[in-house]
């Protein structure tokens, strides 16, 4: 019983909303999932920030390696969750936009998060430099042409990629490097992405029919 | 304030880029003050968003959103040893929807308009006047088909890649690395911006060093 | 609710001298919009005959609507040429007028009213007929393929090397005593890559049981970790060690999603795991999930459904699995018969994405450069049978 | 001073790819932190001490240029600013530098936004370069800002045919009716250009179906960097010229500068900005052919 009623409700789930595709008045079924979706998600995280708080309030309590980090954590979490719970400082009353300019919740988020939001999204210029050093390497056929490709397209948005096929008449201006990096985004990546696309339409049909009817069951836990 | 908050932000900016030489004391400090602000900041984003926003603001009367409230009760019977079973309806229910709603679109969006864009004309009988931009749409059509048909072969499963079938999958993985050579290529240079700003912000807004 | 042949006179303004006056619009038909829930009316009509393309005195059509016999409203400004509208918020149980007015700079010409129509609902929405057919035959082709390898018949798989790694990287883990790391993409349980890389956890989980290897997961959003933590516990007692699961395994950091690279990438620095695996829905953060991994010296295994994404993963893992490969990996590690049964299935649904391709591009060919009527209604109806609005 | 710091920076980054080059040939190992540190300051010198390269005019951009170049005097310009402040580093440049380019040209400029957040950058242009570059400009005969109408599409549906029905009065109030610049326009149809900058929804592509294509007057456009592919498609028929991201303003700025004495004294946010990004991949494209060099060599060695 246990293990039958959850994948009866996957079954007949899955198939409404496959079925309401071609049944117009099922037509809003659609929206009210996602937000029954929305809603049941608010409800685990429940499960998920009492989560972050326990394993916090263990590493303090066990002194665990880097426990003192677990208190600025901790009080991060509460703090956020106060200021944005009971709309402290926010202008206005309780009826304000909880992210009001002006609001402890806004300040926070500004001052706070937006920065470290910021820097580690900026990381990724740093990994670039060292993946294009270390993994762009011409090893095989399919990498050498990989990096071609991504090297014409670099060169084409660089004062030198124009500069070196500048001779180039412009009746031939294909061959003009940034021409020829739009013709490359247009046609062969284009190419590319339309069989990779193709290619993962066909793999969630797949794997949606082996979740609808069943036979992928790991998510619903053991007998017990 | 307005100072605080500029050392408060460059404070926290250095700690994050101080693990690329290596993790220590200040990065962790860092992490620990954004994992705990940004849990509170979506929880109580969500909070007003998807509980107060759509039980209270006067739109708690359809019958529907209490369906989805009790699903999300189920949830919490985790909690509960004995009827922590129960938490896996509302999990069957959510992975019974992801499924039944991807599957249409992926089909719709992903294989249908995908297949239906790729039939092109691969030659004209046109060329002439403007033969240059037709020669271009036509050899460009061309790689398109050639790309796209033998970038599914490369995908096929169920057979075994080898002779003519091998050929075809091999010029697919070709079509699938130039995809890939190109999409990076693309997103280099916004990649560099975001630390243009954020050197932006540290040697001209805190240190005031730009004129 | 008798209607007058002429529009009320407040919407038209008649001609000063010198005034521009235009053609109304003929033939108005409004009709009930088909295969809906009652919810819209198609309008068409033929343009003014000023509607011209070199010095047209037509500016354009403004579209009104009378509601049970009530005020004219205007409902719509077109540009000119236009030639059908779609009025998409009426209701069931009342009755829509319509008329359209030609425009000129110097003022509206109305068309005659329509009749009244009623908007319906329909219960089958059959312009989605082919998707409908093109969805059965590939559903059928998996569930037949399903059957087929169920009763017995042995199909051939080829073999994905990013799935051969994952034995090997899972046992290099235990050899060297340090965890294995299992991302499952920032996406909710909305996303299927997310239930793409559950599925797979699902199988990788039971090695990790069988060699004793520790796991631990990091996830940024609280539906994950509960579906995770079911996954693992699953797994464990199926390899018959449920006592070696807890719940620690799975951990919940934050739903932002450079809060939840920092932490991830503090781990790794931090606990130096021997293999890592990234699959599902990746954003701006591979890169740095993958480069992080690297500089720890682990065997990444990584695989999305984010074509932008792929690069990086192909630049900085030992295996990527690409696209399609992703969401096929779970059945290919179960090597169960149904399973294996399923991707043949889908090979199907290429094989026929392959043909209406090739027999297009074909067709279209023909009909383009040497005019043969035959191959211009062949592409035609191809294009229809695979447009989807 | 700023001289001396461009060939200080300059001499670090070169010379520092050197020495990388010089380890790779030698088969010696190279930090991950070495290269971070390159990177920071390939992009933190040109920040600190502005380089410019010199940019040459794509022909999609220069297609847009010439014709505004060669209008004739007095021609009718319309100028959307369709974008928010996530996009201004993109696009603020080419507006700014379009705007430029129009007024010194002699057309008259009417300017105005779809997007509600178009308002404050439409007025930061005409603060920061239509005023102080044009002290004699007079608003409503050279110059007009009619300002926002929230309509989306549905406004592009009215202009098209009737101007006034939207927008009956200027920003400021005055009837348009009294503006001298709308004596000769009713529609869009009556402008002789039409530039669309943005990059999201209403935007260049709208501007094109709903107003461009059946009114029959030229569009140009500006558009963030991810945007410009999908618009390459209509480039030349529907759209006579696309500007894509900071290096799409850069080489219009440049161009503008070669033939405008003016504009060459004035900010130049696009190419400063492509400064650090031109640097930054150079670098990167270094860090690709010396990773390869060292690759080779390393086999080599190996073969041996």
């Amino acid at each position: 019983m246990r293990r039958q009623i959850p994948l009866l409700i996957t079954f007949v789930v899955g198939t409404l909303l496959i079925v309401s595709v071609f049944i117009p008045p099922f037509g809003e079924l659609e929206t009210t999932f996602n937000i029954w979706f929305d809603i049941i998600a608010v409800f685990a995280f429940f499960l998920g920030g009492g989560n972050l708080l326990r394993v916090h309030i263990d590493k303090l309590r066990k002194k665990k390696r880097d426990w003192p980090f677990s208190i600025v954590t901790i009080a991060g979490f509460v703090v956020m969750l106060a200021a944005g719970l009971f709309k402290i400082n926010n202008p206005g009353d309780i009826a304000s936009a909880v992210d009001a300019p002006g609001s402890l919740f806004s300040d926070i988020f500004n001052s706070v998060q937006y920065p470290l939001s910021a820097t580690m999204y900026s990381l990724l210029a740093f990994f670039v430099a060292s993946a294009s050093y270390r993994a762009f390497r011409a090893k095989n056929r399919e990498a050498t042409l990989l990096l071609i490709a991504a090297f014409i397209i670099l060169l084409g948005r660089t004062p030198f990629g124009v500069l070196v096929t500048s001779w180039v008449p412009d009746s031939t201006s294909l061959l003009q490097i940034p021409n020829m990096a739009i013709w490359i985004m247009n046609a062969p990546n284009l190419a590319g992405q339309r069989a990779i696309i193709i290619g993962i339409g066909l793999g969630v049909i797949s794997m949606s029919l082996r979740l609808i009817l069943g036979l992928e069951r790991s998510y619903l836990g053991g007998e017990k | 304030m307005e100072h605080f908050a500029l050392w408060l932000g460059a404070f926290l900016t250095l700690g994050i880029l101080s693990f690329l030489y290596k993790d220590n004391a200040w990065y962790k400090l860092s992490e620990a003050v954004f994992v705990g602000i940004s849990a509170g900041f979506w929880f109580a984003t969500l909070f007003w968003d998807n509980l107060v926003g759509k039980f209270w603001d006067g739109k708690g009367e359809e019958p529907m959103l209490w369906v989805g409230a009790a699903l999300g009760l189920l949830m919490l019977f985790r909690l509960l040893p004995k009827v922590g079973w129960l938490s896996r309806w509302p999990l069957a229910f959510i992975v019974g929807a992801t499924s039944g709603l991807w599957l249409m679109n992926y089909l719709a969006s992903n294989i249908m308009s995908q297949v239906q864009a790729t039939i092109l004309p691969v030659f004209s009988s046109g060329f002439g006047a403007g033969f240059d931009a037709d020669l271009a749409t036509i050899v460009g059509n061309l790689v398109i088909f050639v790309g796209t048909f033998t970038g599914l072969v490369y995908f096929f499963f169920s057979k075994e890649h080898k002779g003519v079938f091998g050929g075809a999958a091999r010029v697919g993985i070709f079509f699938i690395m130039i995809t890939f050579g190109a999409s990076f290529g693309y997103t280099v240079m916004s990649r560099m911006s975001l630390l243009i700003g954020r050197i932006d912000f540290l040697l001209g807004d805190w240190l005031g060093m730009i004129g | 609710m008798g209607q007058p042949d002429t529009a009320p006179l407040d919407t038209a303004v008649f001609a000063d001298s010198g005034a521009v006056t235009v053609a109304p619009v003929e033939s108005l038909l409004a009709e009930d919009h088909k295969y809906d829930n009652g919810r819209a009316v198609d309008l068409s009509w033929v343009p003014s005959i000023d509607d011209q393309l070199v010095d047209s005195k037509a500016l354009g059509y403004r579209v009104y609507r009378i509601v049970d016999g009530g005020e004219a409203d205007s409902l719509a400004d077109l540009p000119p040429f236009a030639a059908a509208f779609t009025d998409g918020s009426v209701e069931r149980g009342h009755s829509y007028v319509y008329f359209v007015s030609a425009l000129s700079p110097s003022g509206e010409f109305p068309s005659v009213h329509t009749a009244p129509v009623k908007p319906e609902r329909e219960w089958i929405n059959l312009s989605r007929g082919w998707l409908f057919l093109i969805m059965l035959f590939i559903s059928a082709a998996v569930i037949f393929f399903v059957e087929t390898a169920r009763r017995g018949k042995k199909l051939f798989v080829r073999k994905i090397a990013g799935l051969e790694a994952i034995d090997d990287a899972v046992g290099r883990a235990t050899e060297m005593g340090r965890p294995v790391l299992f991302i499952p993409g920032i996406s909710d349980m909305d996303d299927v890559e997310t239930l793409a890389a559950l599925t797979i956890l699902g199988r990788v989980s039971r090695t990790i049981a069988d060699y004793d290897s520790k796991i631990f997961m990091p996830v940024s959003r609280s539906l994950v970790m509960t579906a995770a933590r079911e996954t693992l516990k699953a797994s464990y007692q199926s390899a018959g060690r449920p006592d070696a699961y807890s719940d620690d395994m799975v951990n919940y950091v934050t739903d932002e999603q450079f809060g939840y690279v920092a932490a991830v990438d503090g781990l790794m620095a931090r606990e130096k795991p021997a293999t890592v695996f990234l699959l599902g829905a990746f954003f701006a953060e591979s890169l740095i999930l993958a480069e992080t991994g690297n500089s720890v010296g682990a065997i990444q295994i990584a695989g999305t459904a984010r074509p932008a994404q792929l690069p990086f993963f192909i630049a900085a893992c030992d295996f990527t699995l690409i696209g399609e490969e992703l969401f096929a990996a779970s059945a290919y590690l179960s090597g169960e018969p149904r399973m294996l049964g399923s991707l043949k299935g889908q090979d199907v649904g290429k094989a026929l994405a392959m043909i209406v391709i090739l027999v297009g591009v074909v067709a279209m060919t023909m009909s383009e450069a040497w005019d043969v009527g035959v191959m211009e209604n062949l592409r035609a109806w191809l294009v229809r049978v695979f447009s989807t609005s | 001073m700023p001289n001396l710091g461009v060939i200080i920076s300059l001499l670090i980054i070169f010379g520092g790819l050197a020495w990388l080059l010089f380890r790779s040939l030698t088969g010696r190992e190279v930090k991950r932190r070495v290269i971070f540190v390159f990177i920071f300051v390939a992009v933190a010198a040109p920040i600190l001490f502005p380089i410019t390269f010199e940019e040459h005019a794509t022909p999609v951009v220069r297609d847009l240029f010439d014709r505004i170049e060669t209008l004739p005097r007095g021609s009718r310009v319309l100028i959307s600013f369709d974008y928010d402040p996530a996009m201004a580093p993109e696009v603020q440049p080419m507006a700014n530098a379009i705007s430029f380019h129009c007024l010194t040209r002699g057309h008259k400029v009417v300017c105005m936004c779809l997007w509600a957040t178009g308002q404050t950058l439409l007025s930061n242009t005409i603060n920061d370069v239509i005023l102080p570059e044009f002290p004699n400009i007079i608003d409503g005969v050279d110059y007009v800002n009619i300002g926002y109408k929230a309509g989306n599409e549905g406004v592009l549906n009215v202009i098209v045919s009737d101007f006034k029905k939207m927008f009956p009065t200027d920003v400021n109030g005055v009837p348009l009716d009294s503006v001298p610049i709308f004596d000769e326009i009713n529609s869009c149809a009556d402008f002789d250009l039409i530039v669309a900058l943005g990059g999201g929804r209403p935007g260049p592509k709208e501007w094109v179906l709903f107003v461009g294509d059946p009114a029959d007057v030229p569009v140009g456009v500006g558009v963030a960097a991810v945007v410009a592919p999908q618009l390459y498609p209509y480039y030349p028929r529907q759209i006579i010229g696309i500007l894509g991201g900071i290096k799409g303003a850069a080489e219009y700025e440049s161009e503008l500068a070669h033939r405008h004495e003016q504009f060459a004294d004035m900010d130049k946010p696009g190419l400063n900005m492509m400064g650090p990004q031109t640097l930054a991949h150079i670098t990167i494209m270094a860090f690709i052919v010396i990773g390869n060099i060292a690759f080779f060599t390393g086999r080599r060695r190996k073969d041996r």
